[in-house]
């Protein structure tokens, strides 16, 4: 290791070139695109050379696992296209159950707090602890509400028995009378049994997709919980907001799932 | 001293976010409306027109990608691809599958 | 040694006995798929010579005893290029060689005497048309091509006859077809190669080919009772088909009678070929399958008739068909033997249409 | 002199370890347990990853002597079913995924693009916890009856007709899968962000270059298994219909979803083999690899067209038949880059100046039965002859040829290359020769006549099968012994060679990749100072200046 101290060559592409070995030899070596070796933010892990390396590493990442978060999603999609295309009827009387009030209202809601997390970011970005404190507390309440409301959607359904599984009830899709708020609003035909059997498959496919994007969000919710609490301790607002910026990225993401599961199931359907 | 070099890109303030805003729930207000809107084939093609519009600005400026790497914009850019691949190969063999043999 | 000498000595005789490496080519498919396949071995062997040569080769003209300093090189873009561009026209020539006998494989063609195999855990249930049955057994002639309708009471299963280098999935809800031209007489294993539980590999049988004529005698032998379309016919009259199927101007369902091969159109839009399938489909869901003109009064019959049913009823629609009935007689007629104490040759067809054109007058 | 012998015989000054090393620097279970570090991380995965190989090859080994007879004699078809199930999931999930990447990647990547760890280690660590985790579950299968669907889950069997723990497996399975998640998404990161001062991509081992491609397909096709599993188990569950044909659910979609992973889990898996070979031909030959961007393309060629084959598992399936066509035609295509590899490692020996330690001999190896197992696939990718070949044992004996010899030759040879820089020790040389020899013959006597077998049409997952088998499969058998005993013998003198193996030195190879520059056993921090990568890979001439003045200043490479 000692022989090709000497040769200093080209440097990277992206870090600035390491002024000299000396400079690189003692001081775990940073490359900061201003100053030379000030000393290190605690938050600076030692493996990282400036803290651009380690804020671009875990914003990389970050953007990464959402790719795969997407994937993940798109096996759903996939599903739901092959069986809408097969089923189409049953799609469609599937998606007259969902209440499309609750669903917009659904839609605000993640937006608002899609938009509180946003600011959240922006307040940590700019060193405003309170603000800080207070979008996160607003995204983390707004959040309550979604699944809140998701709740009650499901509640209608098990009442009714759509959920899928032993005591599937067809009633509503034989003679559309029989719950008459819904027939009111869209004055279904009658399915005949056998395509009546497939929306099974809509409602599986409904609690699956929003069920795993209630998960997400229950998921989000603990982490935000988490949040506020450091943030009180002014833990994201010293400088170190890599924290503050990935997690907004996890939440906007599931803000996109939903608008997607939003068109799909409640909206496309419709006629 | 090490603060602004946390995050790679300028910060973007509140007014773009308010925008933002503003801009989502007028596109949410707007697919609900068109799907009470008969227009048959046209429906599902809007609804999801109008979602992705909504995503791509949720991902543009709340989730910082216009302001960011390259390397970024091309990981998403892949993934999208990968996506459309799945769906896309996925839904043409079923489809094709009603042509019969030959 | 001592303990694995048995399997030592067993395995000896077997090698000087009989130990096939290839199998019989006992289909008309079979030459050709094996012309592609030699043709791929070689491909493969030339590959691998050019591959093993030139390790081998390099390692004993430039091991360090000979060549003790290295000479670096880039790379050579012709070089690239031509073992990129060479495998790539062999996979393309394979691929379209390949495509050619696919296609062949699962187009049946217009002739072939269709016979139903039903596979269940864990066993092959063959239906011929003239009603007989066999288990884990099937038997074809000579020279006639032979369609095989498959379908799976429960799990994937998957019907292989490597003599005759066919194999299809019975898939459960679908039917899917094979077919084959028999050439060499004589007895070949079929597998179930998909694996389907605990007997998977239990669940095979032999194929028996046999001369037109042995065939005959065969048919002949082993005639269970009913044919497929009489047993169909009994079905649909006990599942009060007629009720709506009759060929009454008034009728709420179509008429049946030459629906077996007609193009149809449907209430939703689009145009089909009434095949096996699709009456399969038509029975099962029938809301999905509405010819034009009919209101979506038909109950679903998903789960009231076993497969075996199905196949019948559809055997007995088929028989409604002129055209296949003409078909199943030329079949028939050749196949089944002149006695007169059993059935009349057309029997089944024959005997199916009367009685069903009086089954359709009246409810 | 020191450039010209391979094997750097240790002068005294080197004659032992070097006082502070990644393995010494803390002593304790803790240290291990709660480490950060990348090498210490790949070492524990060595060890779980070892673990399972020996139950895995143990299930191997049971497989064998039950097909010795035509009748099921040694178990009954329904343990058989069982034990095939536990040695496709546990080689499949357990073994080959992370083989390569989570031992040898997870140790050497950092190091050769000059950084001091991953990029993230902490979820490297819970990588290394989640994998254990999902094997814990699979031994918990295991112990409480197994499991008889086959490693493919194949709906509707898994979901309606088996009573054993599809659940807990398939638990197994998507635990596992997140820890491969996790893995690719630490590589991709660090190999984008971490890579040293001058160290550009065309720099780059192509071991990194495989791993980067390898990644890709772990991060983006694996989470769709995992949806695939999960809706698995909610079918088993509660019955939600959609892989139901009763319910009007289609199985085929399972397979589908399945396959998308699955298929390019096949090249996650070979991927990393691939780079491991580029490193050992190039640095027995002592040349640069030929045509290095044709490799490091084809790497990302592999990964690219390896999404979009998947549904040639499925040709006799009654997808539809224009499917077929199309997907036949991509498998073609994606034939053609490893084809492009195989003759640039040939090539890379033109000229060279050859020797022929252990690493180099199982490289051979993986010349030879990877190009094999290559052509192999053709044929099943190839639509008319898939119809005979495929589910019969040529699909076996293919995907062993791949994975076994193809993947498994290159972990050993990656194994044996850099074992004295993780353990600081040498291994007998002449044995560690012998034992790749016994393996490759010993290989090539068990799977070889799984090809004629296959030809004959002999189902795969039988327990009995009609006589006329019988000789070839002894064959088989009598070969798994002789391979088994390959394995075991450098098992053993490696672990012998932990204690009693002759120092190595830093460099015994004379390699040129950044890994070879620093002390062996590594520093915990891997460098002593940020390296600076000032020229191309593979730079033999630059090794031997370097050589040069390193012993001008007659420094001891090791303090």
């Amino acid at each position: 290791m000692r022989g090709w101290k000497a040769r200093i060559g080209i440097a990277g592409k992206k870090r600035r070139p390491v002024p000299n070995s000396q400079a690189t030899a003692n001081s775990g070596p940073d490359g900061g695109e201003h100053g030379e070796n000030h000393d290190h933010p605690s938050y600076l892990r030692h493996h990282f050379h400036s803290v651009e390396q380690q804020a671009d590493a875990a914003n990389f990442a970050m953007w990464i696992f959402l790719a795969t978060e997407a994937m993940f999603f798109g096996g759903l999609f996939t599903a739901y296209l092959v069986y809408r295309n097969w089923y189409f009827p049953a799609f469609v009387a599937g998606s007259h159950q969902l209440n499309v009030i609750w669903g917009t209202l659904n839609t605000v809601v993640l937006i608002l707090s899609s938009f509180t997390m946003a600011m959240g970011v922006w307040c940590a970005e700019t060193g405003r602890r309170r603000g800080l404190v207070l979008c996160l507390s607003l995204t983390f309440v707004l959040g309550i509400g979604f699944l809140g409301i998701k709740g009650i959607e499901y509640r209608e359904k098990i009442e009714k028995h759509h959920f899928p599984g032993l005591q599937y009830n067809l009633s509503s899709f034989l003679d559309p009378q029989s719950d008459p708020d819904v027939f009111k609003q869209y004055h279904d035909k009658p399915l005949s049994l056998d395509m009546a059997r497939h929306t099974e498959i809509y409602f599986s496919l409904y609690f699956a997709m929003t069920g795993m994007h209630a998960l997400h969000m229950i998921v989000g919710i603990g982490v935000l919980g988490f949040m506020i609490f450091r943030a009180r301790a002014g833990a994201y607002t010293s400088g170190h907001v890599t924290f503050v910026e990935n997690f907004g990225l996890y939440w906007h993401f599931v803000d996109i799932v939903w608008i997607y599961l939003f068109a799909l199931l409640y909206l496309i359907s419709r006629h | 001293m090490s603060e602004p070099s946390e995050h790679a890109h300028p910060i973007v303030g509140p007014g773009v976010y308010l925008v933002i805003l503003f801009a989502l729930l007028v596109g949410t207000a707007l697919t609900v409306w068109a799907s009470f809107v008969d227009l048959g084939f046209w429906n599902p093609i809007i609804a999801l027109a109008i979602a992705t519009t909504k995503a791509a600005l949720v991902l543009l400026y709340f989730m910082h990608l216009k302001y960011s790497s390259k390397l970024t914009m091309l990981a998403i850019a892949g993934c999208a691809f990968l996506f459309l691949t799945l769906i896309s190969l996925t839904l043409a063999e079923y489809i094709s599958r009603a042509w019969g043999n030959w | 040694m001592s303990h694995i000498s048995p399997v030592l000595w067993q395995f000896l005789v077997k090698w000087m006995t009989s130990f096939p490496l290839f199998p019989p080519e006992a289909s008309k498919i079979a030459p050709e798929m094996d012309a592609l396949f030699f043709f791929m071995v070689l491909v493969s062997l030339i590959g691998l010579t050019i591959v093993v040569l030139l390790v081998i080769g390099f390692s004993i003209l430039y091991n360090k005893k000979r060549h003790p300093v290295a000479v670096q090189i880039e790379g050579s873009m012709l070089l690239e290029a031509t073992w990129t561009i060479i495998p790539l026209g062999l996979f393309l020539v394979m691929f379209v060689w390949g495509a050619r006998i696919y296609l062949r494989v699962f187009t049946p063609p217009a002739n072939s005497m269709n016979i139903y195999v039903v596979g269940k855990q864990w066993m092959w249930k063959a239906e011929h048309p003239g009603g007989q049955h066999e288990i884990n057994a099937l038997h074809v002639p000579t020279g006639r091509p032979v369609q095989l309708t498959l379908i799976s009471q429960d799990v994937f299963h998957s019907f292989s006859i490597p003599a005759f280098r066919v194999k299809r999935e019975a898939i459960p809800g679908r039917y899917t077809t094979v077919w084959f031209e028999a050439t060499t007489p004589g007895t070949y294993h079929f597998f179930c190669t998909q694996y389907c539980g605990k007997d998977h590999s239990k669940m095979g049988g032999d194929v028996v080919v046999q001369t037109p004529e042995d065939y005959r005698k065969w048919l002949a032998s082993s005639i269970s009772g009913a044919s497929l379309a009489q047993n169909g016919e009994r079905l649909f009259a006990s599942l009060s088909c007629a009720a709506c199927h009759n060929a009454r101007p008034d009728a709420r369902g179509p008429n049946l009678a030459n629906v077996y091969g007609a193009r149809l159109k449907l209430s939703n839009g689009e145009t089909v070929t009434a095949d096996e399938a699709y009456l399969r489909q038509a029975i099962l869901n029938p809301s999905q399958h509405i010819t034009e003109g009919y209101a979506p009064i038909m109950p679903t019959y998903q789960g009231q008739i076993s497969e075996e049913g199905i196949i019948a009823l559809i055997e007995f629609i088929k028989s409604l068909d002129s055209g296949y009935r003409i078909q199943q007689t030329l079949n028939t007629t050749d196949l089944l033997p002149e006695s007169e104490g059993k059935m009349p040759p057309a029997a089944p067809a024959h005997a199916a249409k009367s009685n069903a054109s009086q089954g359709m007058v009246k409810p | 002199m020191s450039t010209n012998t391979i094997v750097s015989l240790p002068d005294q000054s080197t004659a032992t370890l070097p006082k502070d090393n990644y393995l010494n620097r803390e002593y304790g279970l803790l240290s291990w347990l709660l480490t950060k570090d990348h090498k210490r991380i790949a070492i524990l995965y060595m060890v779980s990853l070892s673990f399972f190989f020996a139950i895995g090859g143990a299930m191997a080994g049971l497989i064998r002597l039950e097909l010795l007879t035509p009748q099921s004699s040694l178990m009954s078809s329904d343990t058989y079913n069982k034990v095939f199930t536990m040695h496709g999931v546990i080689m499949i999930f357990l073994f080959l995924v992370p083989s390569v990447p989570a031992t040898l990647g997870n140790f050497f990547i950092p190091m050769m693009i000059g950084a001091k760890d991953l990029a993230l280690p902490r979820i490297n660590l819970l990588s290394w916890y989640l994998y254990v985790l999902g094997g814990i579950l699979v031994l918990y299968t295991m112990i409480s009856g197994g499991v008889d669907t086959g490693w493919t889950f194949t709906t509707p069997l898994s979901t309606h007709y088996v009573n054993t723990n599809v659940i807990s497996t398939c638990m197994a399975v998507f635990i596992a899968g997140f820890s491969s998640i996790f893995t690719g998404l630490n590589f991709l990161v660090t190999i984008h962000k971490m890579r040293a001062p001058g160290m550009t991509w065309f720099r780059l081992p192509l071991f990194v270059w495989a791993h980067y491609a390898a990644s890709v397909q772990m991060v983006l096709a694996t989470p769709v298994v995992a949806i695939a599993i999960t809706l698995l188990m909610l079918e088993r569950t509660v019955g939600i219909g959609i892989f139901d044909p009763t319910k009007g659910g289609d199985p085929l979609l399972f397979q589908h979803l399945f396959w998308f992973y699955s298929h390019p889990a096949v090249y996650i898996m070979i991927l990393p083999g691939m780079g491991v070979i580029s490193e050992v031909i190039s640095t027995f030959s002592r040349k640069r690899v030929f045509g290095y961007k044709a490799v490091a393309f084809s790497s990302v060629a592999i990964a690219v067209f390896g999404f979009f084959v998947w549904a040639h598992h499925m040709f006799i399936m009654g997808i539809s038949n224009y499917a077929v066509l199309v997907f036949s035609l991509l498998s073609m295509l994606v034939a053609v880059p490893s084809a492009i590899k195989v003759f640039n490692w040939s090539f890379t020996l033109y000229k060279g100046s050859i020797t022929f330690e252990a690493p180099m001999l199982y490289a051979f190896g993986f010349l030879g039965l990877f190009t094999i197992g290559g052509m192999s696939g053709v044929f099943l990718g190839t639509a008319g002859t898939d119809i005979h070949l495929t589910e019969t044992y040529f699909i076996v004996a293919h995907f062993h040829f791949v994975m076994v010899g193809g993947m498994l030759m290159a972990f050993l040879a990656g194994i044996h290359f850099w074992w004295p820089k993780m353990t600081g020790r040498m291994y007998p040389a002449k044995l560690s020769q012998m034992a790749a020899v016994v393996t490759f013959i010993g290989f090539n006597l068990t799977f070889f006549p799984q090809f004629i077998l296959g030809m004959l049409g002999m189902p795969r997952r039988y327990a009995s099968y009609p006589p006329e088998f019988q000789a070839l499969n002894v064959l088989s058998t009598a070969g798994a012994s002789i391979l088994g005993i390959g394995y075991l013998l450098s098992v053993l003198y490696l672990l012998w060679s932990l204690k009693y193996g002759e120092v190595a030195g830093d460099n015994p190879w004379q390699a040129t990749g950044l890994e070879w520059q620093c002390q062996s056993p590594p520093l915990t921090e891997n460098f002593t100072e940020m390296p600076i990568m000032d020229h191309e890979a593979y730079d033999y001439a630059w090794l031997e200046s370097k050589n040069r003045d390193s012993r001008k200043e007659e420094a001891p490479s090791a303090e």
